[in-house]
């Protein structure tokens, strides 16, 4: 989409493209083609290479430590990152908690938490979901009751994910019960080795583990746990959903792996011609990539509104949909275009191109369902934007 | 180049004027209002400068680029207006500013509205071919259908099947006696002009060999662009009417726009119009830029237009039911205009198939989507 | 799906292929080819072929004037005519009004109303759906009210397909307004050329005219024309849906429209080669097949239960849904495989095999919307036969 | 021939007798029980005649048809049982019945259970040869994915390339060393076996040439039978599980099962799944048939596993949300035996290329279709 870059943003492309190139250890590029879920040690060893040239924390705002990068310019670090298979940035800590915490947090939690963040020393989990609260955030039973010098906290998180490996979490309580569900909820930060967290494994349909059950048990945090005001926690964690609305989409994973499934698809088989002889599966690839190419062009409309300084359009509210449709096309395909060697559990040896993909595709299937089910998300679309009622 | 239609304030101005010209002026009929008014209609627009916009200023025109003559086209689209802008407001003056020549000199007639282009594809089947004779040239061979080509002064025709070999780009005056009229679903007329030997001067030709064959990619991208542009102006209208519809009209005691299942197909309806938006800008912004993006852009949109577009008005029509069933109602109207755009050009099957070898070649994608590895 | 047949039917259908084609006169073919809206005169030409075979109203019991066929054998029958290309039979008289009068009606209706039917003599219409009453039958506002000697009708029917050549018409109005809406409504017949009875044209989007407004205007009907019991109506409209179940699915069309595309698709085209040589749209019709292999094989499911004895089972509910999206997949297709020559309205001169299929395209976006559009029907399988609430 | 599987009261019995001993001797388990009790259950099902029921009469069986076979099939797959029953219930005894010879010699063992087939097919790309030499054969060559091949006690294995020249169905004791076990993603194990010059009797084979290339063709189709009558089980065992939580789990106040959204994705996957299941019908019916229907309705049930099938297994899963990602619940390893179903004995596409051979050549459907205008 090179019509939609200034002669500054490719020039600023071919920079991060080189120097992204440069600083990522090769293996750390393989492991993560051949997986989902990427250890502590390696997510932390690429923030840290990231840190040193100041880009860890590269949609932060400068003043907490950002690059000060224009929306299209941090697409073209993504898309760059993505090209080049560096492990994704913890989800938690960077896009999440970070900047939460700039927007609502003290000035002494910021300086606390925000530089490990940064660095890749501290990780974070999300304590928002619960066994009864899903896409429906506003029924969150966990409590936090006022006790002399801080909180008690008691209930059960779950689904979340990178909690095994998490120092801190980030977690929705609520304070206040004689208010409407929304209006009573609060923001902490829990430490995941406080006395009464306890966590459970949940193996997921991939037989990986990424996913969490927390339960906390009269778990006691400082007053200056409590991220900005009491009973407001609602606000802060819807504000992060509407401040990075692109983020969902996963444009540029998806890129990269449409990419690499189109170069394996290219390449002859053991005893026969490539897949993309059959035009079958040519005409398959042509149409994702017509999706894909609708996806980036949305994407990148909402970006252009925001560096030339407008509010993002409706379009910003499809992207979540279209994009995690698009995750599950990609690997659908790929597994159709693998064939038998997609069928084997991933611990079976395999060739590199074939690793990771099966894990992936089951994996995928929690994108249309996380982070606001696509018929919630279709829901909000016809309300908020289209306004029907 | 520019990547938004918002970013300058002439651009909202230019919309909101075309828009209230329209609506004003042409607000959509179940019937096509009759030629008279048409004609008339049209010539309002030549007042108001729309065939101008976007020529050179060397040759009188503002200079406008490709966005606001989209924009223009997709405003058109909104009020189903039964004379297609493309020719004229897109690619005639691009053609000027960038052929010059012999056509260059109906910029003036183009600005006033008495001069009007009509695109004439070639029939990939039947094929179109000019040959040179001691005069002049002649020309033989059958078109594709060609929008509003029995009502255009001049026909800027594709000749020699894309090949550098004999492909001769041409500006041909009309010439009634080789038009088939063909009325079409969705109201609009087109045509099928039989060449049989038709002599032109030799100043008829605009470009030859590897330049016609550039030239004539380009018209052709310009024409999706404007399709897509149509449609989606088609589609917003649409979707604004059944979302009103939706909300006023009641039964089994709600409106039907609180049901969940029509919620939903409405916001997939929003989706494949969005999307589709989006791929008009890549191809706006695209269309003065290099050729191969701007044909793989122009195809994607074309695709998405044949799926994700005739998608989306089906879907308008599924969430108003019955009453988006008949004639009088315009939703139905929508459908078939995106169905005879999604037809002309080149069908979807087609573009898919054009994409995928743009595509899926080795050295298919360039660079710029950061697939070097 | 000859392995659904068992010998006796393959002899059938034989002998039924051969008297069909005798029977059929060719421009009757040709007509049915060309268009979706048949004229009364054509309907009732074929409508009195049949019957001089005793195959008019071939789904009737037989001491109704029914062949006294096995659903199975219905099903062949059906295939065989629109194999042929025969025209349909009306809906309504045939479909409808006749197996509800031959439950419902006494025996005077029976004896005045049934043998014009069969022959093709008198023609009927639907007046259910109103403006304010479309898939949401039970707010009909039409009513009857009684006089002496018989009934006066006011009110207005929506969408009445055929009315504008209908001798009759079967009404639903309302009654009774003191019970719950489903429990007021009776049932009538109306004689479309009574005073007050005054018919408005609709032209739908593919140009056509098969539907109408009807206006009732104090039309009085006698004593007689109340169709069993008063206030019962509800009960016995919803009737024909619970009989004829697998009607809807259009399988026979669907089938043949899909043979005839195909061949169109295989024969060469003006300066080209055969659409078929292209393997995007061979892949297309392949995947068709199999859709439509799916229809077939469910419908027959549902036929063999009733020719064993059993009540239908819960593949019964889906046919109509997978039929009609099939009908319009089938139309879909055809446009694209015609290309440009399918965007001219179907005045213009044009090849036989291309004629017919504009219009039943556009005209097939209703197929999802009426009888109950399908948003309606998902509804019913999910609550009914899948027991969600 | 019959047509339904309705039709007759033992048939009611074996099913629920099936389903009643699967439910409590196999239940599905997140985990696959281990090797010895998996042994132990397939020792009941012998008691219980699964093995011989449908070897002819002569064989000491009770010859039960397809629709009997398949429908032990599908019970097993209710409870996603870890073994696949397709070898033993359904293509060997056919096999006995029709080839005879020294296969039928095992007919005792496969009903006592002590003899256990597995299917081996072909892989497309490395194949499998089969060479006379002077004592008997010798094999070589690599198979593609076969399913339970490293528990059973005879492999039947395709050779030659399905053309008549070499074409060869062969009977081999299995041999471990040839051996690669696979792990597949639905807890059921499966093997790659390779062949590098294994010596065989000449008792080996089952057929040679055209019979050898028809009899592999009846057992691919058989296979796929037997795919689809699993899978069919599997969601409609998921189905039932979906909708009770569907209909006790709360959500903004209201169970999910009361929202439109979710009641269309179950209405969606019910469609799927009962298409799914006439399908299987005509297959079952077609298996005693004339071979080009069979393969039809094989191939046409094969597309939609991997389509429709897939579909509304996702369905199942975007329905129950979360808990359907977890390994723990159902819903999920649903998904994952039908993502292996539809990629064995051929993925989608290639079943929808042979499909559009089979029917899109001028003689393509035959006259039963009405289709001879």
């Amino acid at each position: 989409m090179d019509a939609f870059f200034t002669d500054d943003e490719r020039a600023f492309r071919a920079e991060i493209r080189s120097a992204i190139r440069a600083m990522l250890p090769a293996d750390l590029a393989r492991k993560t083609r051949a997986g989902i879920h990427l250890s502590r040690e390696d997510m932390a060893r690429w923030n840290a290479l990231l840190d040193a040239n100041g880009w860890a924390a590269h949609h932060w705002p400068e003043e907490a430590g950002g690059p000060g990068w224009t929306p299209i310019q941090r697409f073209i670090f993504e898309a760059e990152c993505a090209a080049a298979d560096a492990p994704p940035l913890s989800v938690f800590g960077i896009y999440l908690v970070g900047p939460t915490l700039h927007a609502f947090g003290s000035h002494a939690q910021k300086a606390r938490y925000l530089p490990p963040i940064r660095s890749g020393e501290e990780f974070w989990c999300q304590g928002y979901s619960e066994p009864e609260a899903g896409s429906d955030l506003a029924s969150v039973r966990t409590t936090a009751r006022r006790v002399e010098g801080g909180w008690v906290l008691n209930g059960q998180k779950a689904w979340t994910t990178e909690g095994h490996f998490a120092d801190l979490m980030i977690c929705l309580a609520r304070t206040n019960r004689e208010v409407k569900p929304q209006a009573g909820l609060s923001l902490f930060i829990v430490d995941m080795r406080a006395p009464g967290v306890v966590l459970t494994p949940v193996i997921t349909i991939d037989g990986g583990h990424s996913v969490n059950t927390v339960f906390l048990d009269d778990v006691l945090v400082g007053d200056d746990a409590l991220i900005g005001e009491v009973d407001q926690g609602w606000g802060y964690a819807k504000f992060l959903l509407n401040h990075e609305r692109t983020n969902n989409a996963q444009v540029h994973r998806s890129r990269r792996e449409f990419e690499r499934l189109k170069a394996f698809a290219a390449a002859p088989r053991a005893g026969g011609s490539p897949v993309l002889d059959d035009p079958a599966f040519r005409r398959r690839f042509a149409v994702l990539e017509a999706s894909l190419s609708g996806l980036e062009a949305t994407v990148l409309r909402v970006l252009v509104d925001q560096t030339e300084g407008r509010e993002p359009g409706p379009e910003a509210s499809i992207v979540k949909v279209i994009g995690s449709r698009l995750q599950q096309a990609i690997s659908e395909l790929a597994m159709e275009v693998i064939g038998e060697d997609a069928l084997e559990l991933p611990e079976a040896a395999r060739d590199e191109e074939v690793a990771g993909w099966t894990e992936r595709h089951l994996f995928r299937r929690v994108v249309t369902i996380y982070a606001g089910a696509n018929e919630i998300q279709k829901t909000i679309i016809a309300r908020s934007t289209l306004g029907l009622r | 180049m520019r990547r938004s239609p918002d970013q300058r304030d002439d651009d909202r101005l230019l919309r909101e004027g075309a828009r209230r010209f329209l609506e004003e002026t042409c607000p959509w009929t179940p019937c096509p209002p009759d030629e008279a008014a048409q004609d008339a209609a049209r010539r309002e627009m030549a007042q108001l400068g729309w065939f101008g916009l976007g020529l050179p200023e060397a040759l009188g025109g503002a200079g406008a680029d490709a966005l606001q003559a989209l924009a223009i086209i997709e405003e058109a689209g909104r009020v189903l207006l039964r004379r297609s802008l493309a020719a004229d407001v897109l690619v005639a003056p691009r053609l000027m500013r960038d052929v010059g020549g012999a056509l260059a000199s109906l910029a003036p007639g183009l600005a006033a509205g008495t001069v009007r282009f009509a695109l004439v594809p070639e029939n990939p089947g039947t094929g179109i071919g000019a040959t040179r004779t001691g005069s002049g040239l002649r020309l033989d061979g059958r078109s594709a259908l060609a929008l509003d080509a029995g009502r255009a002064t001049h026909w800027l025709v594709e000749a020699g099947g894309h090949s550098p070999n004999g492909a001769m780009l041409l500006c041909v005056e009309a010439h009634p006696a080789v038009v088939e009229m063909r009325r079409l679903i969705d109201g609009r007329t087109g045509a099928v002009l039989t060449f049989d030997g038709l002599a032109l001067p030799a100043e008829a030709v605009l470009a030859t060999g590897h330049e016609a064959v550039a030239r004539m990619a380009e018209i052709r991208d310009c024409a999706v662009a404007a399709l897509v542009a149509d449609s989606y102006g088609a589609l917003a209208a649409g979707l604004d009417l059944t979302v009103g519809y939706l909300n006023q009209r009641r039964q089994f005691g709600q409106t039907l726009g609180s049901f969940q299942a029509v919620q939903h197909l409405m916001a997939d309806a929003f989706c494949d119009l969005e999307t589709l938006r989006s791929l008009l800008l890549w191809t706006a912004a695209a269309l003065d830029g290099e050729p191969a993006e701007r044909r793989r852009a122009a195809r994607t949109a074309k695709v998405t237009l044949g799926r994700e577009g005739l998608a989306a008005a089906s879907r308008l029509i599924q969430a108003s039911g019955g009453i988006a069933m008949t004639e009088e109602y315009r939703v139905g109207h929508v459908y078939k205009r995106l169905q005879v755009a999604a037809g002309l050009h080149g069908g979807t099957e087609a573009q898919i198939r054009e994409l995928a070898t743009a595509t899926l070649s080795p050295e298919g994608r360039p660079d710029d989507e950061a697939s070097a590895a």
